[in-house]
């Protein structure tokens, strides 16, 4: 194949349509409160580790529900489930459950077992 | 050659037990890793072993602690298992004045009113029958009570009791059977042969009136035998594995063994030394939010049947309550958090953070944590008294700092802990300071159980304490009644019990709470707990505010921020955290002084 | 689809088309590489419809792609548009007609800035007088060429030899159609039958026999970009944004592309090539690649002019399966002469025959 | 510091371009260069209407504000009548202005771009020249672009051209005095200024990269920008 | 002294209100309604928010009240213009001249019109409709499938349509199809458990009582997802199913899907008998859209013109309770003017 000296880009857009939703309904069935997520933020806005680092906890769950997952793997291990998220969340979701699950999950999708 | 075919049973039985504790006991031996194996030959030769064996007499025999808890719990236990040692011990002897030493099978001593039932004449003939009729009674007694108390568990101090398995159904009728089968068998014996003692004797008589005993006698004695054989054969799969393997976890223990960072075959020991007494149950809040699978004993259990699922594994508070009032000493958290560990998630971002600049000349380092931040009244309050005392001091975490490392361990990622502490400790390490004073017990339990710092770590109650003995500040009694709430951390945690008390003595009047020190209940708020839902966690809270604010209050204490947070959110209650508190007194002590000025 | 839908909203948008005294201005992108095209037009125009077309001699690049590459401000580009505006006035007309949608684009959107900021007007006037001493006057109609046709679609189709239908099983080809982005996006108003469903091209289409699929990604940029596509580096932008066309028209099994901007056929043209070197992937029901023409180059065929002649020689993706299809004669030997029969080298052969 | 936002708002294509964004986003979703580069032109106008002066200066320094294609269909959509595409116009003249383009690696292309495009127009009076576009440059252009190029004379002739000629058609010699016009236009409009500064702080930058800089285009700086990238612009 | 003669401009549920509580004040009551029946858009509705209650109870109710010989009602008549002659009024109507000394104007609102959302390809694409529509397959108790009557897969709902939207001439928010679509969301996914549902929003404003509620059981109970993204443009696919562009603007990333409906929640605008008799009337009008009040807050019923009074949407967009009550307020306030 010849070299143009440039290529074709991959797309950017989130593409629900082939999508792998492996990861979202093990967190989903773990920890349903998840559900009712409205994005407000609250999360990120006290996350110990945003604060340190170029990380946004409240994103990563809307990435999870998108199901677009090579962020996921990198960025989730950035949270120190210090707790602060799931003390200001307005609806009270069980953040730390949700991040320990996205966790499980990604542990398991690497031994083959979701 | 006395030989019956009724010993079968019992002997099979003994064989197959002896057997079967000699293959798990060598196997856990062998699984111990090194080191750990090092230390039991090292310190097999020392004090540490007449100790254990002391503690084995006093726990696995006269049960101590459960006597502690409830003499009336406490002398059921005894009776059956010292009463029963007793029974062999004597009856072992008996048969030795008997004949005189010289090798005799395992089951002659058990069945020796069988093949000796002719009164005969060695040294103590007259006294020995007595003796074991009452040891027998001893124990009769005892099994009566475990039999009232499947009926009414109240009486012994227990509101819930362990629901039993098949195997334990077993174990446990084929035990309450043994004796008053041996009780049977050995009064139809004299009732035929016109001996035995007191108890035996006269009942014996009595059925002689009754019953053809001549008929019934090897009868009663297959099923003694019986009841025997099945006991020694459920017991390895049943809950009464614990009676063995307590004792080894006792000399282990003693050793300097225990579950560290993953489940090894020590946390195994410790798995199976459960006797499933069940008086971790009514210690447990979780049924406060009808949550019940993951109580310690059922947990135990789960895990060493195997089918032990990640919701119950997670859904814990790590409060401790259960540890402190478990008679074994079972170190439950730990196991817990080995089991998490089990989960190996996998960890593949590596935390650099860039280290801030640390002051040369800070004597003090203050790290207020995560929930420290979600509580700036009580980092105020500190500042406040640093400066008070004119402490040279640096805040760590001012701008937010790195999480201690404590809440990943608790998930099961110890490795991804380790980075974190990594940092802190290289932080702490290279400022010039004396002291860490930490806001958050979590954090201080961590800094101070795992960091292996050079430097003295203190929780700010303590360090407040410590300021005041030294009159570096100054506190006046507030008219103000407070009760104090331990947080788990620092007390079951840490054993920091009388600082803050101390503390608080000087600037409130202290009201008493039913469940105190060792005994605090958990605020609901707990890191430990991944699974448990916001609605469960205010039950709890409410639960546990009804019995601190029993004797009415003006205000809430603690020392945990998290726990500060947690009790804010409920109804009509001041919380203060104690730090707080103390820079009110000294608000007050200085306008005073102004006033003495003007 | 509902066509009914698609006819109101093109009744809604019909723009007022100068029909006579057109001031044609040249676009730089088809000069270069559709020669063929604008003299096509013009022969169209003045041969067949007769029509008065007039092209000034000084008039310039209207400096769009430098505007849009971000070289000139926007005075600069102002004033060289009011200096082509002044060329046209002084040769009396009042009817522009650009060749290029870039420059009916910048035309449009200077004159808009100009109407809702008098005051770049008055600075335009001014810095014109100061650097040529000419003045100017808007024009009063500014059509694209593709409108142009569009008005005389019928005219051409009544004209015509050919028609877009597949001699051979009678059905209608189908046709892609493309809009230039600057046509209408920013002004809906200024394109026959607005942003969204543009009928400027569809009209000619099927007065011309065709069928127009319509295919989801219709609307989305050819990925031309400017600096997107002059820069190498940048090139994977232009190249990734074509591709999607492609990928989205492809099930449709279109027989042809037809366009009204300059940049666009160049690229739907050579990015086919550059696909087939680079991914091996070649587009087009029969694996020969979908040609892409011009309005201009499509009414010449309609109008029976010699596939040579209008330059259909220079596009990369290969014309004969469509001129097959149609029935439109040509001769193969004299495809790439030069003029009056002078024979020439012919082009080395790609890897994949398009 | 001057206050970038006011800087802005004086150019009239940023007056046209931004009103107020309520932050929707119908103009990434159909922005061909949000679909390839880590490219959002909704953070585009919320970033300026912050009026942040670091953030806005940021922004100017950035390789975000040269991802745009400049296709203009975000005007087409926004409910509030914005126009991204403007914006990054206004954007871009300022970066250059103040001479921040040169931070970054799609800025820096200005300068082949001023080469290439602006040379032609300033001289040629066409914003593309046909020898300018070899397929060394241009690989994509293909075999049959190489025979037009190498018969150009000849194919253009055929196809109707006036190359080089007087008078009116296809690629005429532009008169001598419509380009004097034109060079004229460009000095008093402020383009040529434009052109200096962009081959001033270009050529400060090669110092700095330390590539070779000279008038040719066959030199290391421009080979660099034409061609390199460093980064990952369509990072996920 | 009652039994004045006032003529009420439109029969929706502002103008029925209003008439049965005059009445009962003693008045005389003309309802003048240009349409064939009674009852205005509200009749077109199948359930109501938050509540999901029938809209036909609604409607009974109110037809109910107005069953009395006080009240007398024109259908199929327009009014034309409205002269106000020293003191009372006469209003102009398919011919008529009916005298009255007060008018109460409730010509409430109409649907905005889809089409002219070109992007969206309203009557163009397939299966494409809007809220209304919707309501009247939910009426129909018909299964709802797409135009071909293949299953629904995925639906996509799509908020703001002609509201905050300068392109579609409203600045202004129509306040009632946030919560409309999050209704209406649940409905259809109670008719079609398996079909994905995805609203498409920027802002979810639930003011009312019971709103927010509403929102978080169809997250909650009914798994219907939120993107908070306007739809860009819709496209056509070959198998008649939609391809849709938005920004998922939470993630900062375009984001394009396939799905087999789209439902336009399209907003509200006056209705186009507001707009004529506004302006032959010469009243007030909000940058030239609904009525405008003499006082936003303390005259919010009085007209620019004295003795003519609007209720209901005409003045802008409102709930069915919120028409209801603005129409008993009217009523007060005409009560208050004729006793003058």
């Amino acid at each position: 194949m010849k070299n143009f000296g440039f290529s074709v880009q991959p797309p950017r857009y989130i593409d629900i349509d082939n999508f792998d939703g492996r990861i979202l309904m093990y967190v989903l069935q773990k920890e349903p409160s998840f559900n009712i997520c409205m994005s407000c933020g609250c999360c990120t806005a006290t996350c110990s580790a945003s604060n340190i680092l170029d990380f946004n906890i409240r994103k990563l769950g809307l990435l999870l529900r998108r199901g677009v997952s090579e962020e996921l793997e990198k960025e989730i291990n950035k949270c120190m489930l210090c707790g602060k998220c799931t003390l200001v969340c307005p609806r009270g979701i069980n953040t730390r459950n949700v991040i320990l699950n996205i966790k499980k999950a990604l542990t398991k999708i690497d031994e083959n077992e979701l | 050659m006395n030989f019956e075919f009724f010993v079968l049973p019992f002997s099979i039985g003994l064989v197959f037990l002896l057997g079967a504790l000699l293959f798990t006991f060598i196997n856990w031996i062998v699984k111990i890793e090194k080191g750990e194996r090092q230390k039991i030959s090292d310190s097999f030769f020392t004090h540490k072993t007449l100790s254990a064996l002391k503690e084995v007499f006093m726990e696995s025999l006269i049960h101590r602690k459960i006597f502690k808890r409830n003499p009336l719990l406490g002398y059921m236990h005894m009776s059956l298992a010292f009463g029963w040692f007793l029974l062999i011990v004597v009856g072992d002897i008996e048969v030795k004045f008997f004949n005189g030493g010289g090798f005799k099978a395992p089951y002659y001593p058990v069945f020796f009113r069988y093949f000796e039932p002719a009164p005969h004449h060695y040294f103590g003939s007259t006294v020995f029958p007595h003796i074991m009729d009452f040891l027998l009674l001893v124990v009769l007694s005892g099994v009566a009570l475990a039999l009232f108390k499947r009926i009414k568990s109240s009486i012994y101090g227990l509101r819930k009791t362990t629901k039993l398995r098949l195997g334990d159904r077993i174990a446990l009728y084929s035990l309450w059977a043994v004796f008053p089968l041996r009780l049977l068998a050995e009064s139809i014996t004299s009732g035929l042969y016109n001996s035995g003692g007191f108890m035996t004797h006269n009942l014996g008589l009595a059925l002689a009136g009754i019953l053809p005993l001549q008929h019934l006698d090897v009868l009663v004695w297959w099923l003694y035998s019986i009841a025997l054989g099945l006991f020694f054969i459920t017991l390895p799969i049943s809950r009464y594995m614990h009676i063995p393997t307590e004792v080894m976890l006792i000399f282990l223990r003693k050793y300097g063994l225990q579950t560290r960072k993953y489940y090894t075959s020590i946390s195994e020991v410790e798995v199976f030394s459960c006797s499933r007494c069940g008086l971790c149950i009514d210690r447990c809040q979780l049924p406060d939010a009808q949550i019940v699978k993951p109580i310690s004993v059922y947990f135990i259990r789960s895990v060493r049947n195997n089918s032990i699922d990640s919701k119950t594994l997670y859904n814990c508070m790590l409060c401790g309550r259960c540890t402190e009032s478990c008679p074994v000493g079972i170190d439950v958290n730990a196991l817990r958090i080995a089991k998490r560990e089990e989960f190996n998630i996998k960890n593949k971002f590596t935390y650099d953070f860039e280290k801030p600049v640390v002051p040369a000349h800070s004597k003090v380092l203050y790290f207020a944590g995560c929930m420290g931040h979600l509580t700036p009244g009580v980092i105020k309050s500190m500042k406040h008294i640093f400066e008070a005392a004119g402490e040279n001091y640096w805040f760590m975490d001012q701008d937010k700092g790195v999480c201690c490392g404590r809440p990943l361990m608790m998930a099961g990622q110890y490795n991804a802990a380790l980075q974190l502490m990594n940092h802190n400790r290289a932080i702490i390490n290279r400022s010039n300071a004396q002291l860490l004073v930490t806001s958050c017990p979590i954090c201080y339990k961590v800094f101070k159980d795992k960091y292996n710092l050079k430097i003295k770590v203190m929780h700010h109650s303590e360090y407040i304490n410590y300021l005041i003995e030294n009159k570096r500040i100054d506190v006046r009694k507030m008219d103000v009644s407070a009760v104090y709430h331990d947080p788990c951390e620092l007390g079951r945690g840490s054993e920091v019990y009388a600082e803050p008390r101390s503390v608080l003595n000087k600037i409130v009047t202290l009201k008493t709470s039913s469940q105190e020190q060792e005994k605090a209940l958990c605020c609901g708020g707990s890191l430990g707990n991944f699974e448990i839902q916001n609605s469960q966690r205010t039950q709890i809270r409410d639960k546990a505010l009804d019995v601190l604010m029993a004797n009415k209050p003006d205000v809430l204490v603690t020392s945990c921020p998290l726990c500060k947070r947690t009790f804010a959110k409920g109804n009509h209650v001041e919380v203060k955290d104690i730090a707080e508190l103390v820079k009110e007194a000294m608000v007050l002590q200085s306008t005073l002084n102004v006033k003495n000025i003007v | 689809m509902i066509l009914e839908g698609k006819k109101a909203i093109w009744n809604d948008y019909q723009k007022e088309i100068a029909d006579d005294k057109l001031y044609y201005v040249r676009s730089c992108v088809r000069q270069n590489f559709f020669p063929g095209a604008e003299t096509t037009f013009l022969r169209i125009m003045r041969e067949v419809l007769g029509k008065d077309v007039f092209e000034h001699p000084c008039h310039t690049s209207c400096s769009g792609i430098g505007y849009h590459s971000d070289l000139l401000p926007l005075e600069t580009t102002m004033t060289v548009v009011a200096r082509q505006f002044s060329l046209m006035n002084e040769s009396g007309y009042k009817n522009l007609v650009p060749s290029c949608i870039t420059s009916f684009g910048l035309y449009t959107e200077i004159m808009d800035t100009w109407h809702h900021f008098p005051e770049t007007l008055e600075k335009t006037r001014k810095q014109l007088k100061e650097a040529t001493g000419r003045t100017f006057e808007i024009p009063e109609n500014v059509s694209h060429a593709s409108d142009v046709f569009y008005k005389f679609r019928k005219e051409i189709a009544a004209k015509s030899q050919f028609k877009l239908i597949n001699k051979h099983t009678g059905k209608p080809l189908k046709v892609v159609e493309h809009i230039g982005c600057h046509y209408a996006k920013m002004f809906p108003s200024k394109g026959v039958g607005g942003a969204e469903y543009p009928h400027v091209l569809v009209g000619m289409v099927e007065d011309w026999g065709g069928e127009i699929v319509d295919y989801p990604e219709r609307r989305h940029c050819c990925g031309f970009g400017f600096r997107q596509y002059l820069v190498s580096a940048n090139r994977g932008y232009s190249v990734t944004s074509s591709r999607k066309k492609f990928e989205s028209m492809q099930p449709y099994q279109p027989d042809m592309i037809i366009t009204n901007c300059p940049g666009c056929p160049m690229f739907l043209d050579k990015w086919q090539y550059t696909l087939s070197e680079m991914e091996g992937k070649v587009y087009g029901k029969d694996g020969r690649g979908i040609p892409v023409f011009t309005f201009e180059e499509v009414a010449g065929l309609m109008l029976g002019f010699d596939p040579w002649d209008i330059g259909l020689q220079v596009h990369q993706v290969g014309c004969e399966a469509i001129l097959d299809k149609i029935g439109i004669p040509y001769d193969p030997a004299k495809k790439y002469d030069g003029p009056d029969g002078k024979k020439l080298s012919k082009p080395m052969a790609a890897t994949f025959n398009l | 510091m001057d206050n970038l936002f006011e800087k802005l708002s004086k150019d009239v294509r940023m007056q046209e371009g931004l009103h107020a964004c309520m932050n929707c986003g119908v103009c990434t979703a159909i922005c061909p260069a949000a679909e390839i580069y880590n490219y959002d032109p909704r953070i585009i106008c919320d970033t300026i209407q912050s009026r942040d002066n670091d953030e806005i200066e940021a922004l100017l320094k950035s390789e975000t504000i040269w991802y745009c294609g400049e296709c203009m269909s975000c005007k087409t959509r926004c409910p509030r009548g914005n126009t991204v595409g403007l914006i990054i116009i206004a954007l871009r003249s300022l970066s250059q202005e103040l001479g921040y383009f040169a931070e970054s690696e799609k800025g820096r292309q200005q300068l082949f771009l001023k080469r290439v495009i602006g040379h032609w127009m300033l001289e040629k009076g066409y914003c593309l020249y046909l020898e300018g576009i070899g397929t060394d440059l241009y690989p994509e252009q293909g075999p049959v672009w190489d025979w037009i190029q190498e018969n150009y004379r000849d194919v253009f002739a055929r196809l109707g051209a006036n190359y080089q000629g007087d008078g009116t058609g296809i690629l005429r010699k532009i008169p001598d005095e419509a380009m004097a016009e034109i060079q004229s236009i460009f000095k008093t409009t402020g383009a040529i200024d434009r052109f200096e500064q962009i081959e001033k702080v270009s050529t400060e930058k090669a110092k700095q990269m330390n590539l070779k800089l000279d008038d040719t285009m066959a030199n290391e700086y421009i080979g660099h920008i034409y061609t390199q990238t460093e980064k990952n612009h369509n990072a996920l | 002294m009652a039994n004045k003669k006032i003529v009420i401009v439109g029969g929706g549920i502002a103008g029925l209100e209003a008439a049965a509580s005059l009445s009962e004040r003693g008045h005389s009551i003309t309802i003048v309604e240009s349409k064939a029946t009674l009852g205005g858009n509200v009749s077109n509705w199948h359930k109501l928010f938050p509540t999901l209650r029938d809209s036909s109870e609604v409607i009974d109710y109110l037809t109910k009240r107005i069953d009395n010989p006080k009240i007398s009602t024109l259908i199929n008549t327009k009014v034309e213009n409205i002269k106000k002659n020293n003191g009372s009024f006469t209003v102009e109507a398919n011919g008529m001249a009916l005298d009255a000394d007060a008018v109460l104007i409730a010509t409430g609102y109409d649907l905005f019109d889809s089409r002219r959302k070109e992007e969206f390809g309203y009557g163009i694409y397939d299966n494409v409709i809007n809220s209304a529509d919707l309501e009247k397959r939910f009426k129909a108790e018909k299964p709802i499938t797409s135009a071909n009557g293949s299953e629904l897969k995925r639906v996509a709902f799509i908020h703001c349509v002609g509201s905050r939207d300068e392109k579609a001439g409203n600045h202004y928010c129509s306040k009632v199809c946030c919560v409309t679509g999050v209704k209406q969301a649940i409905e259809l996914r109670q008719r079609l458990p398996r079909t994905e549902i995805i609203c498409f929003y920027i802002d979810l404003r639930m003011f009312g009582a019971g709103f927010e509620e509403l929102y978080r059981e169809a997250q909650e109970k009914w798994g219907i997802q939120f993107v908070r993204g306007r739809l860009s443009e819709a496209a056509e696919n070959m198998d008649g199913s939609l391809q849709i562009k938005a920004e998922d603007t939470l993630s900062g990333r375009p984001l394009k899907m396939r799905t087999d409906m789209i439902v336009l929640l399209a907003g509200m605008e006056p209705s186009c008998g507001t707009t004529s008799l506004g302006k032959n009337v010469g009243l007030k009008q909000r940058m030239g859209t609904f009525l405008q009040p003499q006082d936003e807050h303390l005259l919010s019923n009085k007209s620019s013109i004295d003795g003519l009074f609007v209720a209901g949407t005409c003045t802008g967009p409102m709930t069915i309770n919120e028409t209801i009550t603005d129409a008993r307020s009217a009523v007060v306030m005409i009560d208050e003017y004729l006793k003058k």
